[in-house]
Order: C-alpha cells, then structure tokens, then sequence
C-alpha cells in the first residue's frame, strides 16, 4: 500500500467506498427528519427569546392623551419585600397605574420636555449610606423636594431612620433620596402593595424630562439588596425592582 | 467469535506488535502518572499563590486580624497520617519488589486506611474551627486548602484501593507466572506500572501536605 | 521583509519574483507611511487634549508606521502568490526535496527582522510609558513614574455601581457628580470605587485606571486644551455598565477656580456628612454591608480597621508617598 | 483521571478477538445512552437540591434574598454527576473498586453508538464535532441577540440586565467551544490515525472529556434561567461574588468543561509521546501533531488554575470565605492573576491547533513540502512556553504592579515571533507553488489573511501607552475575535472540509461550500473590522448603550453579523444535505494527500490499521519525482520489526519507548 503518488492527484476518484442506501430511512424521509428537528430548533430559539430574554414587565403609559404643557402625575411606593412573585424577600418599588392599581413595574412612557409631579410613599426602613453624597437633593425643579410635606434637602443617614431608597436618574443629574420609617413601627408594611394606613414617608418633587426622546435608566443609589456583597446585588440589578426606564416619547 | 460482526479479517496482532502496544500501554501509565502529578501541583501552586498573594497583600492588617490559626492538633494530625499512609505504601513496594505481594497489600490497605482517616479529619476539623470563614485571608484560604486537600486525600485512597482490589484479583490469575510482582504477564506488567505511578501520587501528596502543614500551622 | 524576498530571488531561476515583490513593497510603503502619517496621523484617538492623550496618539501613529508596512507586505506577498502560482495557470515548477524545506538565510533573516521589530517596539514603548508618567494609565497606590511638575492638583475619581463621582481634596474635599478640570495643570485622579471594580476611562484626557474598592489608584496627565471629556466606565460592573458615563469639561484656570470654590461653599453640608477625606473611599462606619457575611466580627468599613488613614488636606496636594 | 488508568490489553493477548456473543449492534434504545444520562443529570440534579437546601435554607442571607448558592452548585455538580453515571463513564472506575479488568473494547455498530459512552476515538470524534457545532451555533446565536441590541444606541431591544446575561453567555459558551474546537473533533479523530497508531492512549478518557464537555454545555445553558451572570466571561470578582444564580452556572461550567479540557490534554499529550508508530520520530511527526502537542500541554498544566480559581469563587459563593472580597482580607486580584494565569494560554489554546491544521492543509494544495518544518514546530513549543509568562498585560491598567509593565510587555511582544514562524512557514511554502482553491485551501489562506490584522493588533494592545486607550474597548474585542473566530473558526471550518471526506467517506457539496466560504469570509471581516474602528472612537465593550455617532458603523457591523450567521445556515445545510440527506461517496483520497491519516482504508476500521504501520518518511514530501512511501502497512513484524521487541522498559520506565526504538526504513532525510 505505498503511494508513490503522481502530481497533480487524478481527478477521479481513485476508489470509490461507500454508496448510498447505508440509512435505514429513504431519503426524503430523512430530509423530512432533518427540517423538522431544524423547525424544532427554530421554534425553540424564537420561543426563548421572544418569551423569556424579551419578557420585561408592564410600560404604564403617562404619555397617552396627554397635552403639550401639562403636567404629569406620578404616584410610587417603595416596599421592603415585595411579597409575591419569583423574589418575594426584595425589595421594589412600585407604580400607581394611570387607573389607579398598584404594578410591579418601573417602566414609564413619559412625554418629552414636561414637567412630572412625583409623589413617592417610602413604606421601608432605612440605613446608612455607602456615599452619604447620595443624600442630598439635587437635579429636581427648584432643587426642592418636600418629605411629608416639609422641604428638606439633605438627609443625614447616620441620624434617625436613615436613608431607604433613593430616586436617582445619573443621566439627567437627577437624585432625591427617601427617608426611612421606623423598622420597628406596629404598622410596618411587609408585603406590597402597602396602604397609606401603614408607616410610611412621603416625598414629593417634581422635574422636567429632556427633550430629547430615548430611553433614560434610573435607579435607586441605597445598598439595599440585602443577602448580596455591598447590597448591590438581586434587586438593585433588576428591572421593575430597584432600576427602571424613564421612555421619553415625544 | 462464532458470528463475525465485521467483514473484514479479524485483527490479529503479530506477538511483536502485542509487545510493541503493550510498551506503548506502559510508558502511557508511566507519562500518564507524571503528568497527573504536574496538574494536581499546578492547582497547589495556585492555592499556594493565594496564600502568598493574600498574605503579602496584608495591608490592612485583614491577613490574620485576631492571631486565628486552624485547630493545630488536627491539622498536625492529619498532615502526619497522610504522610505514614504515603511512607507505608512505599515501603510495601520495595517489599513487593522481593516478591513478598502480601506484604504489599498489608501496607496498602493501612495506606487506604490512614489516606481515608486523613480526609475524614480534615473534613471533620472544618467543623472546629475557631472563625468563620470569611473572617479573613487566612480562613479563606484554609478553607480552599480543606476542599482541596481532603479531594486530594480521597483521590489517592481511591487509586490505591483500585490496585489492591486488582492485586487480588492477580494473584489468582497469574499466580502459575510468578504472581504479581514477578509475572510478565501484560497485565501484571500494567499493574506494576500502576503501582509504581500511584506511589508517585503519594509522595505528591505527602509532599503537598507538608508543604501546606507548615504554611498553615507553622509559619502562618 | 524585504531582506528576505530579495533572498528568496537569488535562489530561484525564471523571473525575478522576489525583487518584483520588493520594489512593490518599498513603493507601497513608501505611499502609505507617509500618506497616513500626515493625512490621518493628527486625527487619531484619543486627540490630543493632554500630555497623555496625545502620547498615546503619537505612539499609535508610530507603531502604525511599522503595521503598515508588514501587514501590506504579507498582503502583497499572498496577493502576488495567488495570482502567480496558482495550478489552473500552470504554476511553476515544482520544487521539491530540501530546498522546498527550509532556507537557513531565509530563516535566520525573519528571525533576526522580526525580533529587532519586536525589541524595538519594548524599547519604544518602555519610554513612551515611562517618561510620560505612566502614560495616563493607573499605577496603584504608589506611582513609580512622577510627573516632574510641582504643583499637581489631585481629584479623586469614585467609581459605584453605577455613577462616577469626584473629589476635590484640596478644595475642602467636596464631590460631585461633575468632572472638571483646569486647563495646561498635571493633574493625579485617584481612582477608587466604593463597591466591585469598575474603570475610569476620560477618553479625551488619555486617561484610563480600574477603580478597586480599598484601592488608590493614581494616573497623571497634563492638560493642555480646552474642551468637552467623555468618561465611560470600562470594566464591566453590573446592569447599569452600559449607562455608567457622564461628561466633564477642561476649562480655564479662572473659570475653574469659580466653580470649585462656589461648590466648596454651596456642597458643604453634604461634605460634612461624608467621611474624612483619604485615599480610598472607606464607607461609613454604619454603611450597609449587604449582611452578606453573617458573624458581624469585622463588619466593614472601620477606617482603623482597613488602614485607609484619613488626610489633611494639606497633606492631599502632593499626591505620592 | 487516574481513576481510568486503564489497562487496555486483557489477559489474553492484545486484541484478540472478543469473546462470542458480543454483537454490538444491539438496539439503539438499550442500555445506557444519552437519554439514560439526562435522568441521571435531572435525578442528580434534584438530590443536589433537596441537600443544599437541607444545608443552607437557614443561612443569614439566604434568609435575606431567597437565593441559596449551596443547592445551585450542589444541585448542578451532582447533576453533571448524575450525567456521567447515567452514560456509563463512571462504570469502569466504580468497577475498578472491585478489581475489575476493563470490558475489551470491542467496535459497536448502528447510529446508536453516536450517542454513547464510546470507546471508538473516531466515533467520540464525530460526536465532538456535533458537540462543538451545538455550542458555536448557540454562542452565534447569542452574538445575534447582542448584535441587534447594538443596532440602536439608546433604543433597547433587550433589558440591560438581559444585554449583559446575553453578552456574558456569549462570551462563556463560545471560549468553553474555542478550547475544544480542533482538539476535540478534528484532533480526537486523526491522532492516532497520524501517528500510525491503533488507538487513543486512554479511550475512556477521551470519551469522558467529551460528556465532560457536553455536561459543561447543559450547565452553562442553566444560566439563563437562574437569572443570568453580569460579569462577561471572564468573571471579575467581587462582581462574581455578587451576582444571582446564574454565576454558580458559570463557575461549575468552567470547572466542569475545564475538567473535560484537562483530561483531553492529558490523553493527548500521553498519545503523542506513547503511541507513535515506529518510526514515527519526533522528526517526521505532522505539524499539526506539533502543533496538539503545545496545545494539549497547555490544556493540562493551565487549566487547573481555572478550576482551583473557579473553586475559590464557588466557596466564595457557598461557604462565605473572602477570597476575592478585598474588604475582609480577600483580593479582587488574586482572580484576575488567577484567571489570566489560565486566560492567557487559553487563548493560545484558541490559535495553535489553528496553525496546525492550516500547515497541513498548505503542502497538499502547493503540492510543495512544509517550508521551515522545524521553525515552526519550535515556534509552537515556544508561543506555548511563552504563553505562560504574558498574563498580566491583561491587567496594565489595573493597578497591579505597574514595575512589571515593561517586563509584561517585552514577553507579549515576544510572543509575536514564534507566531510570525507561521507565517515564515506559509509564506515559504507558497513560494513558486502550484496553488489549488479547494475549499480547505481558500479557508487556510483567510486566516492568513485575518490573523494577521488580529496578530498585528495583538501589538498595539501590548504597548502599555496605546493599551490606555484601546484597552476594554471594542478594539480589543475586534482584535481577539480576529485571532480566535477569523484564525481558529477558519481553520476549523477548513479543516472540516478537509477531513470530512475521510471520516465520513461522502463528499461536501463543493458550489455550497464556497457560497459557506465568500459569505463567512466577506462578512467576517465586514463584521468585525469596522468593531476596531469603534474601540479606537471610544465604545466600550459590553455597554448597550453609545454614542449617537457610533451608529453607522454599529449598525454596519451588525447587519453584516446576519450575513455572517446566515452563512452558517449554508454550512449546515450543506452538511445535512452532503452527510445524511443525500450522500455522495468520496474518493479514498480525495485532496492527493501523502498524509498517513489518508492512507487508511474508508472507512476506518475500529483498530485504524490491521498492522501497525512502519513509517518511513514525513508526510511532505510532495514535488518529488522520487518520493519515498511514507510507510509500510504490512510490515511482517516477525522478521522486519526486530526492534521493536527488544529492550522493553519494564516496571513504567520508558516514557518515551514508541517510536524511537525502531529503525526500520530508509531515513527521510
């Protein structure tokens, strides 16, 4: 069996070594095998990223049938374990749907260039901060917020009940931290939606979304995943818990 | 074979391509062996890295803030079976080499025994310790020497059991041939080999087991 | 390359590829080099807003002058060979046996050409690195390469999941969310995070450092230019990474002298509330630790306990130790 | 893998014939297969559970946040158990307990050996080669889903958590691919027939590195749903130490498929230096045999420090140490040293196999020998060395050790002159050749042409001044997708259309492969050069979202990423329809290639040579009037091969016995 080869190779095949008819199937009936696991496989592939990597939680949509210099409300609570879902031990926030009901979401289609009136009810306890900088009130209308009613612009986190969550867009320049309520209080809301009957805060600001429409990232600047290294971690790295989307429209 | 599954000639090897593989099949066990201990001392060397890394890193006094150190009894202990297992199998080899198989599997099984004993200590000082894991640098990287340590053990328990369930086996097999330790018989010549590389394995645990006995209770 | 096609020529009969193959290379690389370096040299990144900026823009360019040439000449060579000797064309004779196998002179001038380029570029790039003053890269906590001027302003640059802040010592130790800084001053970022590693990359400035919690991290640069600086984080730290930027600006000494001492005054009650200033960020004794690590022996964040010793701000100016 | 020290020859003679009964074409469904392995991996995977949460449900942070680390891992490491046990890779090593001598390794037959614990290095060869298509099918996929996130910068298609999960997966799945992607398939099915031997040195070792590897895959998919991982491939810490359940995926993916590269590397390494025919000198070894043998050693010797990092990590995760957590005595560098200790030879791991299968692929269509054999053995032995020594330029500019920065930078620099042997060694061999553009040639002369925008790359990132800029950025991203996708994918495919003939005996569609080859190799390059473009005007990578004026060329590269998926459409359906649909038969030797693997009748039988062939020259000798035979197939050993029975290394002596010890035939020099 040496080979002792010419140059260039004939062009024919020089042994021919294995024929057809070697399947136990025919041959459309492998064709017909071979699409279908490929239709599998497709059907697989769209299910899983239209179902699972695309779902995200609900829009609430503020921008609908709204008119050109009004202003939009905005109602959020803040909890500290949403009770439900996947994570019931997280902490969220949540959003007053135009209607009314509270969801679990932090996605908001807002108009562009409009001032929004935010109220936001802190139904959690509070701590100190990491960057006690993230304390003060900056980037709102006026650089103002009121906490149940009285402007404040800095809160000391290392005094009273600490600092919950903060509101804070890094984009926009915008940060308004939330004032805990007293871990210990009888009426210490432990699962959402909380009602107004429960301890709670409320801070109202208002600012004025850009001009430019796109998607702007906000999310709250207090550790507070808790169980996680620095608190950073779980909720506060997951959409309609501690981070969301301001969607400016025009 | 009665009914050939195939239709070409059924292999037949000449005797010297039997010897030829069988060669092959020894220098396999034989680099095989080697390199195995070239892996387990390249994860050492890692551990070790951190062990230095973290300890050199000491700057802010988290090395080993309250003067904690593992059980030392235990960890003595523990260091000095693993080294008696090694010792003792070794010994038993250069029994073996006289012929005396029983001798051998005397040996090897106290190996078994105290490389078992081993492990199961350290395992069992994890529950004693006296901080908690994350405590420091130097928990930390106790812990990672534990795990590694006690798969270490167990490992080279089970390398050595497997030669002595085979050497029984052997006796029976070979024994018109001289017996394990003198049969030229390919797979007494395999065993042979096996042996001779797992004893190798155990002086690279005995070797690692030093090592990280005086890092973690002598020097620390 | 070149020395190795003309070997190649003398030692093959039929026309002369290997020097056909040099002229085209000398004249290819004779209209590139120079074409990039004047045409597209001044416009490459990152600019040349500081000493370090336009360091690594001028070393860019240099490296792409010895890039050029090789890459094109390889091109060219299995450009050359594919349209020459291909069988369909009838290629050339074939050789065979040793001289096909190997070429001593061949090999031993690529070895040669190679490793002069290669230690060429060590020894370029050594200087280029150490002369500059690092280069506008972090060199951790104590920098072996100074920069000579003598007064350095320091900032510190504060990476947390997921918005960059800035220090300024030597202004009463105020932070801020804005990056400005004064126009023809070396300046030293001192970069740290609060939390995972994040990296302080100011495009424009030529500077780039990985912000390590517990960590200095210094880079020096020297501006020279006004203008707008982007600043992305360029280590992946969560799910904000991709959003984790802001802008700060290079302006002039007086302008720059307002705003600080204006946010000195008007931020001093929230830098009463934030730690004594010091190299790293060491969070507040009571900052939530995530209660990741349950025995609560060594809760974080004692400044005692972890070493990063409060400074004057006296002592902040000068950056090194 | 000491466990399945093996002992290949029974008490018989070696290979005799099994004993009667054994007819191996039993029923596809029968005993133990990959069905009964996905039982064992759920079955292990729910005990693994029920004991973490028995172990750790009380722990203070589990209590906090309801995500308990200690089942994730316990239940995915018992899960890949599960999976070994239920395939039958762990029967020999339990049987070994008792003494028991393997089961002869006798040829199964039926398409149900494809799906089996198998001893046929062959067979587990083409099981790779479905193995590695599955994982670089599902990272391109991933890479789509990445791409389309880029198409806008402010626009998201995916959550940003999402994006990072997707990139991360990507990144993960495709590196755990890349290690595997030559030296599984390609490299588990020609060794032996390479250097003239009859099997693998320890089959059941090879066959265990696969399920190892398709275990890996099943764990790494696992991510998705426990939430994904946020930090890329490479697993920074104390990111790593942060995150959700997904990383617990990624550290006992990386261990378990890391597990599976150790073992490879072991077998081969143990092959090359063992099994070689006699003969087969050290000189007269294929290149790409070289070029396994400083991938394998690479494969062994650095990947521990994967696992042993991996395992920190996990301990991190479980036990609550502080490894990587700089607060409590811990160092966030101790992983990135770590890390890049394994992750830079990793990524020649990723090149070299490359390098070899194009040095084979280039004599046979220039029908010229390999120019500059030994520079470019010894420039693959020293791009391994070397690759030991260049890690930390990973990390200039992270504050580690800025002293060390020349240092690291002169050892990266260096590297690139073993690499520039390649291409001494291809550019010499192309000199006055006689080129054919058979598909396999025109995949060899891509990745000439892409490695070298990757290699050259490669120096800009080691200048540490440049490195400031580019560093992190999308350069860097393009550079190694240039040497990994653009060198190793290349050489991949190549080397597919090369070898596919003789291991499967049918003949690819050739008008498709080159549609598979202009669309991969146009839309490559425009995929990814205009990425280093990107990285030079300041996008980082993994962000989802950038600067306005970036869209042009984002959108670009995206849109032509599509292209660039879609020709891997043509490649499958090309392979569907030339391997299972509609086979044509090949040519015993289709390409004229003197090669010993071609030498072998198709298909080959289960020993690979009914004797064992005596070589007498290496495989280039093309362009010879007189070219010696490369080797003697019926060699009568009684009388010829007298060396071969003598000066046995008896008692394990003798490493390097094979091959050496014969001297039989002309000398091919």
């Amino acid at each position: 069996m040496g080979i002792a080869m010419a140059w260039p190779p004939r062009d024919e095949p020089s042994e021919t070594v294995r024929g057809k008819g070697r399947y136990v199937v025919g041959r459309s009936a492998r064709l017909g095998i071979f699409s279908s696991l490929l239709a599998v496989a497709v059907g697989l592939v769209v299910f899983v990223s239209m179902a699972y990597l695309r779902s995200e939680p609900p829009t609430l949509d503020f921008a609908a049938g709204h008119s050109q210099g009004q202003a939009v409300d905005m109602t959020l609570q803040t909890v500290g374990a949403i009770g439900f879902g996947t994570h019931p031990s997280w902490v969220s926030y949540l959003t007053q749907a135009p209607d009314g009901k509270w969801v679990h979401t932090t996605l908001w289609d807002l108009p562009a260039n409009t001032r929004v009136n935010v109220t936001i009810d802190q139904y959690d306890s509070g701590s100190a901060l990491r960057n006690p900088q993230v304390g003060a009130v900056y980037g709102t209308l006026g650089n103002a917020a009121t906490l149940n009613g009285k402007p404040f612009s800095l809160i000391d986190a290392t005094k009273g009940n600490g600092v919950g969550h903060t509101f804070s867009i890094p984009t926009l320049g915008i940060n308004v931290p939330l004032y805990g309520v007293n871990g210990n209080a009888k009426n210490f809301c432990n699962s959402a939606p909380c009602t107004l009957s429960e301890a709670h805060n409320t801070v109202e600001f208002s600012f004025m979304t850009p001009k430019t429409t796109g998607q702007y990232g906000w999310q709250c600047f207090v550790p507070c995943g808790g169980g996680y290294v620095y608190g950073n971690g779980g909720p506060m790295q997951t959409i309609s818990f501690m981070d969301g989307f301001l969607k400016v429209v025009s | 074979m009665s009914e050939a599954t195939s239709t070409r000639p059924q292999l037949m090897s000449t005797p010297e391509e039997a010897a030829y593989e069988l060669r092959a099949a020894e220098g396999a066990i034989w680099t095989g062996s080697r390199l195995l201990v070239g892996i387990c001392l390249f994860v050492f060397a890692s551990l070790a890295f951190a062990y230095f890394y973290l300890r050199s890193a000491n700057d802010a006094g988290l090395w080993r803030p309250h003067g904690m150190t593992a059980p030392t009894s235990i960890g003595a202990s523990v260091f000095a079976i693993t080294v008696f297992g090694a010792l003792v199998n070794y010994y038993g080899t250069l029994r073996m080499r006289k012929g005396l198989v029983v001798d051998w599997e005397v040996s090897g099984w106290i190996g078994v025994g105290s490389l078992l004993l081993a492990a199961g200590m350290q395992i069992w000082e994890l529950t004693r310790m006296p901080f908690f894991p994350g405590a420091s640098g130097y928990s930390s990287t106790f812990i990672g020497w534990a795990g590694l340590n006690t798969a270490l053990l167990l490992m080279s328990a089970y390398w050595l059991e497997t030669l002595l369930a085979r050497s029984i086996r052997l006796r029976r097999a070979v024994a018109e041939d001289g017996g394990p330790s003198r049969s030229t018989q390919p797979p007494a010549r395999l065993f042979r080999a096996n042996l001779e590389g797992c004893t190798t394995f155990l002086g690279l645990a005995a070797l690692v087991n030093l090592v990280f006995w005086v890092l973690f209770y002598v020097v620390v | 390359m070149s020395d190795q096609q003309a070997t190649v020529s003398r030692t093959a009969g039929g026309p002369n590829h290997g020097a056909r193959l040099a002229v085209a290379w000398l004249v290819i690389s004779a209209i590139v080099d120079p074409l990039f370096w004047f045409a597209a040299g001044p416009h490459m990144p990152p600019g040349d807003m500081t000493s370090s900026a336009s360091g690594a823009q001028f070393d860019f360019n240099v490296l792409m002058m010895a890039a050029l040439p090789v890459t094109l000449g390889v091109w060219l060579y299995f450009g050359y060979a594919i349209v020459n000797w291909r069988a369909s064309k009838g290629g050339s004779d074939l050789i065979g046996g040793p001289k096909a196998r190997g070429n001593m002179k061949i090999q031993t001038a690529w070895i040669a050409s190679t490793t002069i380029v290669v230690l060429s570029a060590f020894v370029f790039g050594t200087v280029e690195l150490i002369v500059p003053a690092g280069a506008g890269g972090g060199e951790g906590p104590q920098p072996i390469w100074t920069p000579t001027s003598k007064t350095v302003l320091p900032i510190q640059v504060i990476g947390q999941q997921w918005k960059f802040t800035y220090r300024y010592p030597t202004y009463g130790g105020f932070e801020t969310d804005t990056l400005m800084v004064p126009n023809n001053t070396t300046i030293a970022f001192h970069v740290t995070s609060l939390d995972v590693i994040h990296d302080f990359w100011a495009y424009q400035l030529g500077v780039k450092a990985d912000a390590n919690p517990q960590q200095d991290n210094v880079a020096f640069t020297t501006t020279h230019a006004l203008g707008k600086v982007t600043v992305r984080c360029d280590e992946l730290c969560g799910i904000w990474h991709g959003a984790m930027f802001n802008y700060g600006h290079v302006v002039s000494k007086t302008t720059f002298q307002q705003w600080a001492s204006s946010n000195e005054t008007q931020l001093a009650a929230v830098t009463k509330l934030l730690p004594p200033f010091s190299w790293t960020y060491t969070a507040d004794a009571n900052g939530a630790d995530g209660v990741y690590y349950p025995d609560n022996v060594d809760k974080y964040s004692k400044i005692q306990v972890y070493g990063a010793q409060p400074v004057s701000v006296a002592q902040a100016v000068k950056p090194t130790s | 893998m000491a466990i399945s020290m093996h002992e290949s020859v029974g008490l018989g003679r070696p290979g005799e014939t099994p004993p009667s009964g054994a007819d191996r074409r039993r029923s596809p469904w029968l005993g133990q297969h990959i069905g009964t392995a996905l039982v064992g991996a759920v079955a292990g995977y729910a005990l693994g559970h029920f004991i973490g949460n028995s172990i750790a449900s009380g722990y203070a942070n589990v209590q906090l946040n309801r995500q308990n680390n200690v089942a994730t891992v316990l239940a995915l490491t018992l899960g890949v158990v599960g999976w070994l046990l239920g395939v039958g890779a762990l029967n020999y090593p339990i049987l070994k307990l008792v003494g028991k001598e393997p089961a002869p390794e006798i040829e199964e037959k039926g398409w149900g050996r494809y799906f089996r614990f198998t001893l046929d290095h062959k067979v587990v060869g083409m099981q790779y080669i479905i193995g590695v298509l599955l994982f670089l099918f599902t990272g391109g996929l991933l890479a789509m889903a990445v791409r389309t996130e880029l198409l806008s910068p402010t626009t998201h298609y995916f959550g940003p958590g999402t994006y990072i999960s997707l990139v991360s997966e990507h990144g993960t799945v495709m590196m755990m691919m890349a290690t595997s992607i030559i030296t599984g398939p390609i490299a588990g099915w020609l060794i032996p027939l390479m250097i003239g031997s009859r099997r693998m040195a320890f089959p059941r070792v090879e066959a265990f590195s696969f399920w190892m590897f398709t275990a890996g895959y099943l764990v790494i998919m696992t991510a998705l749903p426990y939430g994904g991982f946020p930090t890329g491939w490479t697993g920074y810490a104390p990111l790593q130490t942060q995150a959700v359940g997904g990383m617990d995926s990624y550290l006992v993916g990386f261990a378990v498929v890391g597990t599976g590269m150790i073992t490879a590397g072991f077998n081969i390494i143990v092959t090359i230096i063992n099994y070689r025919a006699p003969g087969m000198t050290w000189s007269r070894l294929p290149i790409f045999i070289w070029s396994l043998l400083a991938v394998a050693s690479l494969l062994a010797l650095a990947t521990p420090t994967l696992v042993t990092g991996g395992l920190f990590g996990i301990l991190d995760r479980t036990a609550q140490t502080a490894f990587y957590v700089n607060e409590r005595g811990g160092s966030a560098f101790l992983w990135q040293n770590l890390f890049w200790f394994f992750g830079h030879p990793e990524v020649y791991i990723m090149a070299l196999p490359g390098f070899g299968v194009v040095g084979e692929i280039l004599p046979v269509f220039t029908g010229k020998p390999l120019f500059g054999y030994r520079v470019g053995a010894a420039g693959m032995i020293g791009v391994a060395l070397l690759s030991f020594f260049v890690w930390q330029h990973h990390l200039f500019q992270s504050g580690i050790n800025p002293d060390m920065r020349p240092l690291f930078m002169l050892t990266t620099e260096l590297i690139s002159i073993p690499t520039g042997f390649i291409y001494l060694t291809g550019m010499g061999t192309l000199w006055k050749s006689k080129i054919r553009f058979e598909v396999p040639m025109l995949f060899a002369l891509a990745l000439y042409f892409n490695f070298l925008l990757g290699g050259i790359s490669g120096v800009f990132l080691s200048d540490v001044p440049v490195n400031v800029t580019v560093h992190g950025s999308f350069f860097v991203m393009a550079h190694f997708h240039y040497t990994i996708m653009g060198g190793l994918v290349f050489a991949f495919f190549g080397g597919l259309y090369y070898w596919l003939p003789k291991m499967t005996g049918k003949t690819l569609n050739k008008k498709l492969s080159l549609i598979h080859f202009w669309m991969m190799f146009i839309f490559f390059n425009c995929t990814f050069f205009p990425l280093f473009i990107v990285g030079l005007l300041g996008q980082p990578r993994r962000v989802f979202e950038y600067a306005q004026r970036l869209q042009g060329l984002n959108d670009f590269s995206t849109i032509s990423a599509y292209m660039l998926a879609s020709s891997f459409l043509v490649f499958t359906a090309n392979f569907a329809w030339s391997i299972f649909i509609d086979p044509k038969p090949a040519p015993a030797n289709p390409w004229g290639s003197r090669g010993l693997e071609w030498q072998s009748p198709t298909p080959v039988p289960f020993h690979n040579f009914d004797r064992i062939p005596v070589i007498y020259a290496d495989p280039y000798h093309y362009g010879e009037v007189d070219a010696p035979d490369i080797a003697d197939f019926d060699k009568v050993w009684a009388t010829a091969g007298a060396g071969a029975s003598s000066g046995g290394a008896g008692g394990g002596g003798g490493g390097f016995g094979a091959g050496t010890t014969i001297e039989g035939g002309p000398s091919d020099v």
